[in-house]
């Protein structure tokens, strides 16, 4: 084991797959010399070449569609967008072909691309630079998209999504870049969790907390503040957006009988919509309160000082818990 | 002033290619053979018997586009993108190219398709709505073809920068048509490949129109123009010469396999036909146009220069009617053969692997067909 | 009153703001001299002029961002994607450019742009000409998504979305172009029902089924069919996809107790997704049975041959409507 | 050959813009005033007063960018992009336009929004994240930055195009950078202003570098030769010669006025600074190509040029340091007039007519924070 930052973990993982495979080509905007702005390709240049880490121009559409074609070739192209918010110019490309090219070619061509976008708040940046666009993947049939929120998920699964014959949007929580995990690196990938499975990260029997990416950091936490209430949650991360392990999540609730979901994504229309409407298809009966959504607002990412605002944190997190719970909260005595 | 961008290299190194207000043309629409010293020596392979095959290739397809029309016209086909008047861009091209090239087109280039051995069930599967592909792009070194304008131009860029990185020399061709010079990707695709040096031809069919724009609208200049301001040689050439197609395409792919990147080519053509068989020309563009055009029909001009060369052009064209018959008979056999598919085929293949939602889904949707006579099946 | 086919009664309303109010220009692909693929704009271009009615280079993301410049210098452009499968080149432009600038210039710049795009399925036709892509912009702050499902609505539903300060997703039922209906071409705006809210287009008691765009009618035929079964359907034409006139729906479920919502977009992450979670959230005590979506399927649109596998129908609506009601159905004895 | 497409245009006979392979200089690095036939007249009203005008201009737009990156290093701001060595090119652009011309930059331009007249607090509200804006568009002529690399480069001609069906003469400049030359939109946005002959100037800062990557990853050859592809002429000029920038803006400016469509600038500079002030430079890039721009200084040469033409250059300086000192006392003092945004404010014009669903979400957030000691407010 050795201890890594979820970036170094990153890293690490990319270096692996490089190492493993040489059609494993990287491409992006500055993740060559300079390692990336985030510098999660640090190094990797210098180890296998500017043809396998590649800095490509200015231009989103250019760098998916030309994967595309590397894919054709034969290659698995794992794609840097810089930040969540410029995956938009490279949408059709994404939507109308990598996600749609195995099944229009009838499984000819496969389409082993991985995205890696750095997604989500909390850093104090500027606009476009705190995204969470993962529910327009989601809704995409064709993709599979995944966000990791540690150190060691974070090496395992890099490896799982770039060996994985379909595409994978990987989602990288970018304000947990930084914090600390125990990271097997000599374990094999044969053994590790699946991608398409959910992690139950805390035990619990009073309400269970769904989410993903950076949050899962703070719905920990919550679960820990909430033991000082006499409130029990169990924590899951879900890991994979689509498809969701909805196994996982129904047995949870199932058991606690309330649900909450947290995302920094807007509400409408977003994964939490998702995980409420499906749970509630499967686990009517046992349901003891609606499904509580806590999530950013619909609105565009705001200016940095009102960010804090705008995502969800401890305390929003905890009020949804309440709700869940029938407890005294923000809402109460409102009407639905 | 030390910078790289202080110099500008010498755009005049690549000699004719960097001529795009030129007209490159070695038949003319009469028939008379023009002899070009530096186009010439690309085609001096080309003798009688190749351009009698050349002849050939272009009426059979010719008359393939006619049964596909005819077909949807009786229902056989849901729609159908006419190719008329653009044979000779797309026979010249596609003849040029080896086997492990690679052709990446959009949904007019039958004639690419054919040159590249593919078969009639397989043409006409898409078209009469019973798959969303009619062939495996690696059994005949062809892409499925693109709706999306311009899309697969980067495409071909990307499997030319693979094929590049791994020292092959075989190289991507991508077909686009005059409209889709104005997407964003096929600027692009110009950006990526003059940058990595790609072995990617472009070859753009400028057949006057995008459905009812006239290329005036895309684009005030010539459109080979374009490649140039991209440090992409840009070629303009007749593309109603088969010979003149072939040679460009040649020196073009020739050019790519000797590590010098990427080259632009315009072939100027016109489509005869409707845009689809879903079009109604008329509303857009008039009779005077067309008529100008008849006249610089692809394959009369081919039939003169051969008729002139002594060739025997009457039994030249009762060979290309019974391979048309042939050919015909052939399409319509392979409609019958092309079966409706199965009802939970609509799941297959949208995942490589196991996806767990939508194998729920499927089986849900089995339960839902079982309660009707017949079920799943 | 006249009797106009959809698609003639969009043409009428086009026609009556762009006679009302100069700064309206339409912009598209080939929506000049030919009409539009599907007639639209037949005429208006003779009528108004090739600067009101102007026919573009074919670029998405150029058109809808020279929209954004023309409303900068204070037009309202009105946009034609000449298929919703083409819209996605233009993504880039409508996410964060149309539905941000507002914001992003604290409301000093209007975005009054209405980007028209037929929708759906059903005529059987080639690739990425039978999408449904509504989910992504509903789930786009500030952006408005509408879909209009009859002639009547059409009229006077594009002619609010064109007054509308703000950008309006206008989704138009393709394969009901031809359908004829009433419509009062002399009723004035102030008079008609706004751009945001739902009309219950049949009455019922037993479940509440809730669509919009072509689907509409395919529901109205399903509550006439389940009549003859004993069932009564409350059909609810949603009208207005963001935001969703929830009041309706909910005030119509707490009185029938279930709800069925059916779209032609696929299932994970659509709107459906957001109905059921939302009514979940608001009628929790109402709710006999848990809400039930038929939708299309999670797959890239299918071949022609195979549409009517994927697209919901009239049986497939009753199946879910029996789902809800717990009558016998498909999943019938199938665990959730 | 009966359609236009035979017929390219003439290329040559728009003079002087068409040489997109010549360095327009009017000012030399040591300060000499170079003479240009064609250049000369576009500036010949820039007498002594007008050239310490904007070397004044440039020294106080230097000053404001040492201020802002100091105020980002300190925590007032959370980011800053530094102009350092783009005075010229955006001063001697800016200063050429009319105040109903309308500017749509991208995120470097603080000179531009100096001289249209945007204020201290409004120019650093964004970079201390307190709001999504700074100024109002319609105030100042110029649009709210765009950091999406190259999107304005289409509003900007929309907004032209809108202009010119009104039978205005005003005009539109987009600035972009030589990355942003990659992306489809700008690209795109050569298409649409050469087919509508938009009154736009598309004005490039070469600046060497996009972020990590140089110039020559996303063109082999100079970036006004792009233009040339698309019909439009291509000027290159010397981007640290704010008179050289100022005759070209100048030109294309009157060019798009009298409804002759756009112009394509590329003014050659440099970023001296880091991208942002996130950004270590040194990674990428080399002390020596610093220093060989060093000796290129936009304000340097001007200060040269003054003393050799008699200038009480001292007296200049002594202003220019003034106002720079009372520039950063303006902007310190601006900082903090900067109040935190109210929490509720988030909700703050995301549509401009009501909107039922976000109405709600205002509602029940402002309850949540009503739980909190002080509330909403
Ligand atoms: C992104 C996109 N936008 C719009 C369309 C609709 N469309 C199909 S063909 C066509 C015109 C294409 O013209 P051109 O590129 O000249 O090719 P041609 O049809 O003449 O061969 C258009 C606009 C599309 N298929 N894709
Ligand atoms: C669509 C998009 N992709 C990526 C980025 C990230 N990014 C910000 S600045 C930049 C480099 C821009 O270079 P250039 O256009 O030369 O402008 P400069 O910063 O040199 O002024 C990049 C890649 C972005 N802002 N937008
Ligand atoms: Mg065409
Ligand atoms: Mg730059």
């Amino acid at each position: 084991m050795t201890a890594l930052t979820l970036g170094g973990a990153l890293n690490a993982g990319l270096r692996r797959s490089l190492a493993g495979d040489d059609r494993v080509v990287l491409l992006g905007e500055d993740i060559g010399t300079l390692g990336g702005v985030f510098r999660i390709t640090d190094g990797l240049k210098a180890e296998f070449g500017a043809h396998r880490v590649v800095d490509t121009p200015l231009s989103e559409a250019g760098i998916i569609g030309t994967a595309v074609g590397l894919a054709y070739r034969g290659y698995r192209p794992v794609v840097e967008i810089q930040f969540d918010g410029f995956i938009y110019p490279g949408f059709d490309q994404i939507v109308a072909q990598v996600a749609k090219l195995h099944y229009r070619s009838r499984g000819n061509v496969r389409m082993p691309i991985t995205i890696r976008v750095p997604f989500g708040g909390g850093i104090g940046a500027a606009e476009h630079h705190s995204e969470s666009p993962e529910a327009y993947f989601a809704h995409t049939a064709g993709l599979r998209v995944v966000a990791c929120s540690d150190a060691a998920d974070a090496y395992v699964m890099i490896q799982q999504a770039i060996a994985s014959d379909d595409p994978v949007l990987f989602f990288e929580p970018k304000r947990r870049y930084h914090v600390k995990g125990e990271v097997d690196e000599s374990a094999s990938l044969a053994d590790a969790k699946p991608l398409g499975v959910a992690s139950v990260v805390a035990s619990g029997t009073d309400v269970t907390l769904v989410t993903y990416g950076a949050l899962v950091q703070t719905a920990r936490d919550a679960a820990i503040a909430a033991q000082d209430d006499g409130v029990s949650i169990e924590v899951i991360d879900l890991r994979s957006l689509s498809p969701m392990d909805l196994t996982t999540v129904a047995s949870s609730v199932r058991r606690t009988g309330r649900l909450v979901i947290a995302h920094e994504a807007g509400q409408q229309v977003g994964l939490g919509a998702e995980i409420a409407a499906s749970i509630t298809e499967r686990c009517f009966e046992f349901l003891e309160a609606a499904p509580v959504r806590v999530t950013g607002h619909d609105i565009p990412y705001p200016p940095a000082k009102l960010e804090r605002h705008h995502l969800p944190d401890l305390d929003r997190i905890l009020d949804g818990v309440d709700r869940a719970l029938g407890r005294p909260n923000s809402l109460s005595g409102v009407e639905a | 002033m030390t910078t790289s961008a202080m110099t500008p290299p010498d755009r005049h190194a690549t000699g004719l290619l960097t001529k795009p207000d030129e007209f490159l043309q070695l038949i003319t629409p009469s028939g008379e053979r023009r002899h070009d010293s530096e186009l010439d020596r690309w085609v001096e392979d080309v003798d009688l018997d190749a351009l009698r095959a050349l002849h050939l290739d272009m009426s059979v397809v010719r008359r393939l586009d006619t049964e596909a029309t005819a077909l949807q016209r009786q229902g056989e086909l849901g729609l159908w993108p006419p190719l008329a008047g653009q044979e000779a861009a797309q026979i010249g091209s596609a003849r040029a190219l080896r086997d492990d090239d690679f052709a990446f087109t959009s949904y007019r280039e039958h004639a690419v398709a054919w040159v590249r051995g593919v078969g009639p069930a397989d043409l006409l599967r898409v078209w009469r709505g019973a798959a969303a592909s009619g062939w495996n792009p690696f059994e005949h070194g062809m892409a499925v073809p693109q709706i999306i304008i311009g899309a697969q131009a980067l495409h071909a860029t990307g499997w030319a920068m693979g094929a590049k990185w791994e020292g092959s020399d075989a190289a991507a061709v991508a077909y686009f048509g005059d409209g889709a010079t104005s997407e964003g990707d096929v600027n692009e695709a110009l950006v990526f490949a003059a940058s990595f040096d790609a072995p990617v031809v472009f070859l753009c069919q400028n057949n006057q129109w995008a459905i009812s724009e006239p290329v005036g609208l895309q684009s005030r200049q010539p459109l080979a123009r374009r490649a140039d301001g991209f440090g992409i040689p840009g070629i303009r050439v007749d593309g109603n010469d088969v010979l003149a197609v072939m040679a460009t395409t040649r020196m073009a792919l020739d050019r790519a396999r000797r590590g010098e990147g990427p080259t632009f080519i315009e072939a100027v053509t016109y489509r005869m036909g409707p845009h689809t068989t879903a079009d109604d020309p008329k509303r857009y563009r008039g009779e005077e146009e067309l008529a100008s055009w008849r006249e610089r029909d692809p394959i009369a001009r081919v039939r003169a220069l051969l008729e002139a060369s002594g060739a025997d052009v009457e039994a030249l064209e009762r060979e290309a009617a019974e391979r048309a018959d042939r050919m015909a008979a052939e399409l319509r056999a392979a409609i019958t053969s092309i079966a409706d598919p199965e009802p939970l085929s609509v799941f297959d293949h949208v995942y490589a692997e196991p996806h767990a939602h939508l194998e729920r889904q499927r089986e849900h949707y089995t339960r839902y067909l079982d309660q009707f006579e017949g079920g799943a099946r």
